[in-house]
């Protein structure tokens, strides 16, 4: 796509986005339960697919747009503006690709577009209790016993569970492979017998994550994704579909726009908060960091929009996001003093400090903590080796603990 | 002292749900500045636990803990707002910072919480293990302290808390270090990973710093001219420790860290909490440049 | 500009001992305010590299580069001294900063430093692959700019300096890398090790934001209202990515990095000499926040 | 020792120290070759082992005092106020108490007290151009030949070998035993045939480190060290010996007092540099390590003196001092501004912020770098495991590399 053309589709989405958007935020409907939250969620969807923007990058023949990838960024970016309800992003990210990949033409035919409207969402079971960083560590197992599989284990940090219809489930059918070997992929319908679904408290009071147990939940052989045994490379080959995601700079938290505010707002001892060297030092190196971050991700559009891969820099950015909001968050509770305890149950993380603090540390580990992010970054980017892996090759069982 | 420190550092150590450190600074303002009557009045009761005293400082409109614009003394009564004081609903007693009159002094003043003209309301903070209140006084009775010194009080308070803070974060490297030799991933536990031995050989290295200073405050707390630097260099140095160990604590627990399934995140919530109340870090980044300024000779 | 930014940062790739941005940023000075007869005796000469130009900011008692107590403009003439010229020993000719008479107004004026009316002496510095020398003037002729704006020249040095910090900053990283796949310790590439690896990306992290604002600030160079706010950052990230990569590098090299055995010392020495040499961080720090603040809508 | 008796040994130290340190200073001698500089430090040492200061804690047999260690670190740390030449610290701290440990009778009545004196010096010969934090990957080789061993190879960092008249020697015997298994330990005479040293231009300008050659050196097995095949055991356990040291807390730069100064009297624009939120910053940080480490010290004193093992926290000073140190001279640098990169070649590193960034990386690396140091805290400390180790047990000449 030319210059040209993105800003004309950027002009287009703004409009309809200023025309349709508001009517879906806080301001408009006020307090909303979870399950008003979810419908609202849900209509939001429909609403986008109807325009042709619930589905911009899928096929035509499932109701999608058939729209080139950097204008489903565009799109992302410009809702960002907008504080809509956000609840489809992992079930069409994953997921439903997924199924357009590895389902039946029936079951494409049945689930596709249910999803994308917004009718069905799907959910993603993948970590556990003692596999995080580590995936393929998992221990869920599955057994064959004729055309079906018999499923038992645990998942954790699962979101969304409680309003799923499907999720894909990466389980270990054999523990005598080495353990990234043991590992296949179905998708399951989670109302299936045996399956439980329990909410996790986070450390911040809203509950999107949980805990989803199986109890022999028998499923049909048709519905694996991939051979057996190619469970963890179908995940990682998934994962690099349309990898290039769009998210706010601010780490959905409040910007340095808005903590320059505060500073001007408040005086410690009747001295501006603006004079005070550890603001200024935030201010500063949020600003710089948003720069560079925006300068990097208007180049990868730009190259996704003329067929190219973007740059390995974009790689920085959850890294670099995730530690910023932690610490201007922290350093603008500093500015307010005493008061900086005090916490608006019902604020947004983006439009309260103390909010985006008390979310901080789960974007430090959601989707790869620090830790793998930079092993990440010096393996795939500047070609240093991988750490030393003593469980490579072992079979799963004889791996202790 | 020693016997002090070892209680104030289990205080922190399980995150109690007290103003320990407050109420002991309390307790010495009464002994130093207390007339007979008020030492024969408050002293005991408060010194046993019998009856709790909130310390109330910060004030709307600023975030120095020193703030007295709002409250005023006046023919032995105070009007005005404090904010965010810990502990008051608790508390029958509150040492308050005052205002006198239209002077520019400031003193403190014991006044009854039950009273009707002192208005407690409760407010939500991120740390849910102590109560916080904003206290409103009209015309409330204030039983004056005459020779009373704001900032050495705040400082006294400043010293024993970060005792506390000391307590907390050696709590999260132990949680730290024993989850690090427990939890496995790519197939060896996470303690040999030198990204986490590194974090918290810095961790550990932060709080031994801060030890160092909390030790010198503590030892100079009735000397005439170490307390303004030392107490300042205890709470800036202590405030930092918790602050790393606490967010790194949970790093190091990874999601597990991000519920309330472990403990990390109370002493995440508080680390913050207590780096707050007695005044943020800037302000004894400030105080220690002042001090160190003056002082001809320190023990540096 | 993408040729410009390339000569730059291979200019700084290879340590040049040249100061290349500050030349072109003079350059761009004489385009943008000289009269046609200051151009037709300046421009070609020095575009072409037949002659050498140094910008002559800092002076005696104050870090500001915009600094212009000491050097008076009066009549043609300039009298007074400036400090740690780069480059001022190869070149014959100086882009001096100048205040005007006894205004607060100051603009740059171009001086013959071959004249008896300034004297140049060499300092030693920390990086002796550049000559730096102190000048002073003694009623020298003086060639005004009239409409000159030193910040903005300034600001430009800045931003192609940022480019020559960015080339050696990668320079740093590649060196790091290939030797951390190259040194062994305890049995296998000290490049497997993570607190190596976690360096590395830290290093590659700040130069790729230092490189996005590098980016903004080449683009928005003529743009009226980007470059105060954009130049500053650019300088700004630019120091502190230069600084981290040139220092850990020589950490990573361990006590090769320590001789003159490896060039690691070339760019540890260069990265302060650059950090230093047209108004240290600070001075940029604070630019950043006047700017930041005064913008009602800047690209972030 | 008593609180009493240590503060009464500190004001001895003192005041003797206030009678002859002042005639050894630059100050008194003005500019001295380096010869001259060399021939001062001997001086020095005889002057302090005349009075007793010179060998406090070695035994009386061979002109020693006997002393408590802790009057040495007294003595130490009062010393750290003149600007003494210091040559003899390597030579007391390691390779002459290993001769009182391993040497014959014989050997020591020879040697010792000549050392003692400062009419000779010891160096050691450790580190290698592939052996530096990993001392056990050494290469130099030694082979039984009669009597005698013959040695061959490089030693790398060897401090004042330009001095030495002896060393202590770590070496290879046997390839096919694990790295650590294959080493001993000798003392060589430096004047021995084969022997060149070269010295290394180091970042910063003085010539204090070598290489040293051996060219087939031949050794008597009288000069062994402990057993064949004990090297590294013996290296580590003499290590131990008084590990306890005095370092300067300012790593010996400038103080933070000497920056307050600076601070103080410099301007940009016209403000204080007083009010640079850097400065400030750096002032408060650095302060605050000073104190803590101060603290710990102190605390370390006390119990040495009461013959007890001093706190595992001293372990944190080399890495903090060497950082602070470098971050302070960089900091007092952008104070000054485009002066900052003056340089007076002749000003010693605790006189000059940009002397003591110069020598700053080596402080980071000499004596355990900062990582290897925090892998020590982690380890010693807090007792997390060891690194993976691919090298354990494999054999030397089957390591590649």
């Amino acid at each position: 796509m030319s210059a040209f053309d993105t800003e004309v589709y950027r002009k287009q989405a703004r409009d309809w986005l200023e025309e349709y958007a508001p009517a879906f935020s806080k301001a408009a409907t006020g307090e909303r339960t979870a399950d008003e939250d979810f419908a609202l969620g849900q209509k939001w969807q429909k609403t986008k697919f109807k325009a042709g923007y619930g589905a911009i990058t899928f096929p035509k023949e499932y109701g999608g747009s058939e729209g080139h990838v950097v204008e489903k960024l565009i799109f992302a970016e410009e809702e960002l503006r907008f504080d809509t309800p956000q609840y489809f992003n992992t079930s069409l990210g994953m997921p439903v690709p997924m199924l357009i990949r590895y389902g039946t033409e029936e079951q494409k035919r049945a689930l596709v577009t249910p999803a994308l409207r917004g009718d069905q969402l799907w959910c993603q079971l993948f970590s556990e209790p003692n596999a995080g960083s580590d995936l393929a560590a998992l221990r869920m197992r599955a057994r064959r016993e004729g055309d079906s599989w018999i499923l038992s284990g645990q998942k954790l940090w699962t979101t969304w569970a409680q309003y799923a219809d499907y999720g894909i489930v990466l389980v270990r059918h054999d523990d005598s492979l080495p353990k990234h070997k043991g590992l296949t992929m179905f998708f399951v319908d989670m109302r299936a017998p045996g399956i439980t679904v329990r909410p996790v408290r986070p450390l911040h009071g809203q509950t999107s994550i949980n805990e989803v147990f199986f109890d022999d939940v028998r499923v049909p052989d048709i519905q694996r994704m991939g051979e057996v045994g190619a469970g963890f490379r179908v995940a990682l080959e998934t994962l690099m579909i349309e990898r290039y995601t769009v998210s706010d700079v601010s780490g959905y938290g409040p910007s340095v726009r808005d903590f320059m505010q505060l500073a001007r707002s408040v005086t410690c001892g009747g001295v501006s908060a603006l004079e005070n060297p550890a603001a200024r030092q935030v201010i500063v190196d949020t600003l710089v960091q948003d720069v560079g971050l925006n300068e990097i991700h208007a180049r990868a559009l730009q190259s996704i929009a003329e067929g190219k891969e973007p740059g390995p820099e974009g790689s920085i950015r959850k890294l670099v996001v995730s530690g910023k909001r932690q610490r201007l968050a922290a350093a603008a509770m500093d500015l307010m003093g005493a008061d900086g305890v005090a916490i608006d149950p019902a604020a947004e993380m983006n439009e309260s400090f103390q909010a985006s603090w008390i979310r901080a540390p789960a974007g430090r580990v959601a989707g790869g903590t620090d830790e793998i992010l930079k092993n990440t970054i010096a393996e795939r980017v500047l070609g240093l080796p991988q750490d030393y892996r003593p469980d490579k090759g072992v079979p799963y069982r004889e791996l202790e603990g | 002292m020693d016997e002090l420190a070892a209680v104030l550092t289990e205080t922190g150590a399980v995150a109690a749900p007290l103003a320990f450190a407050q109420s002991y600074a309390i307790c010495r303002a009464l002994e130093r500045w207390g007339s007979p009557d008020q030492k024969d009045r408050y002293v005991e009761s408060l010194a046993s636990g019998e009856q709790r005293c909130a310390l109330a400082l910060s004030e709307p409109g600023d975030s120095s803990p020193l703030a007295t614009g709002s409250v005023i003394y006046k023919d032995g009564l105070i009007s005005g707002r404090k904010k965010a004081v810990p502990c008051a609903l608790e508390s029958r007693l509150a040492m308050v910072s005052v205002r006198m009159g239209d002077s520019l002094q400031s003193r403190l003043a014991l006044v009854d919480l039950d009273a009707d003209s002192c208005r407690l309301t409760r407010i939500n903070t991120i740390d849910a293990t102590r109560r916080v209140a904003n206290i409103e006084f009209e015309n409330a009775d204030a039983d004056l302290l005459e020779e009373s010194d704001v900032l050495r009080t705040v400082s006294e308070a400043a010293t024993f808390t970060a005792l506390e803070q000391l307590g907390a974060a050696r709590e999260c490297l132990q949680m730290s270090v024993n989850y690090a030799l427990e939890r496995k991933a790519f197939g060896q536990v996470i303690g040999k990973f030198q990204a986490i031995k590194h974090k918290l050989a810095d961790m550990y290295a932060n709080i031994e710093i801060a030890g160092g200073n909390a030790a010198v405050a503590l030892d100079r707390l009735d000397d005439r001219a170490g307390w303004p630097l030392h107490s300042a260099c205890a709470r800036y140095s202590a405030i930092q420790a918790l602050e790393f160990a606490a967010t790194e604590t949970i790093q190091v627990h990874g999601a597990m860290g991000c519920t309330w399934e472990s403990n990390c995140h109370l002493f995440y919530r508080r680390s913050r909490a207590l780096a707050l109340e007695l005044g943020a870090v800037d302000f004894w980044s400030q105080r220690i440049i002042h001090e160190f300024g003056k002082s001809a000779e320190v023990a540096v």
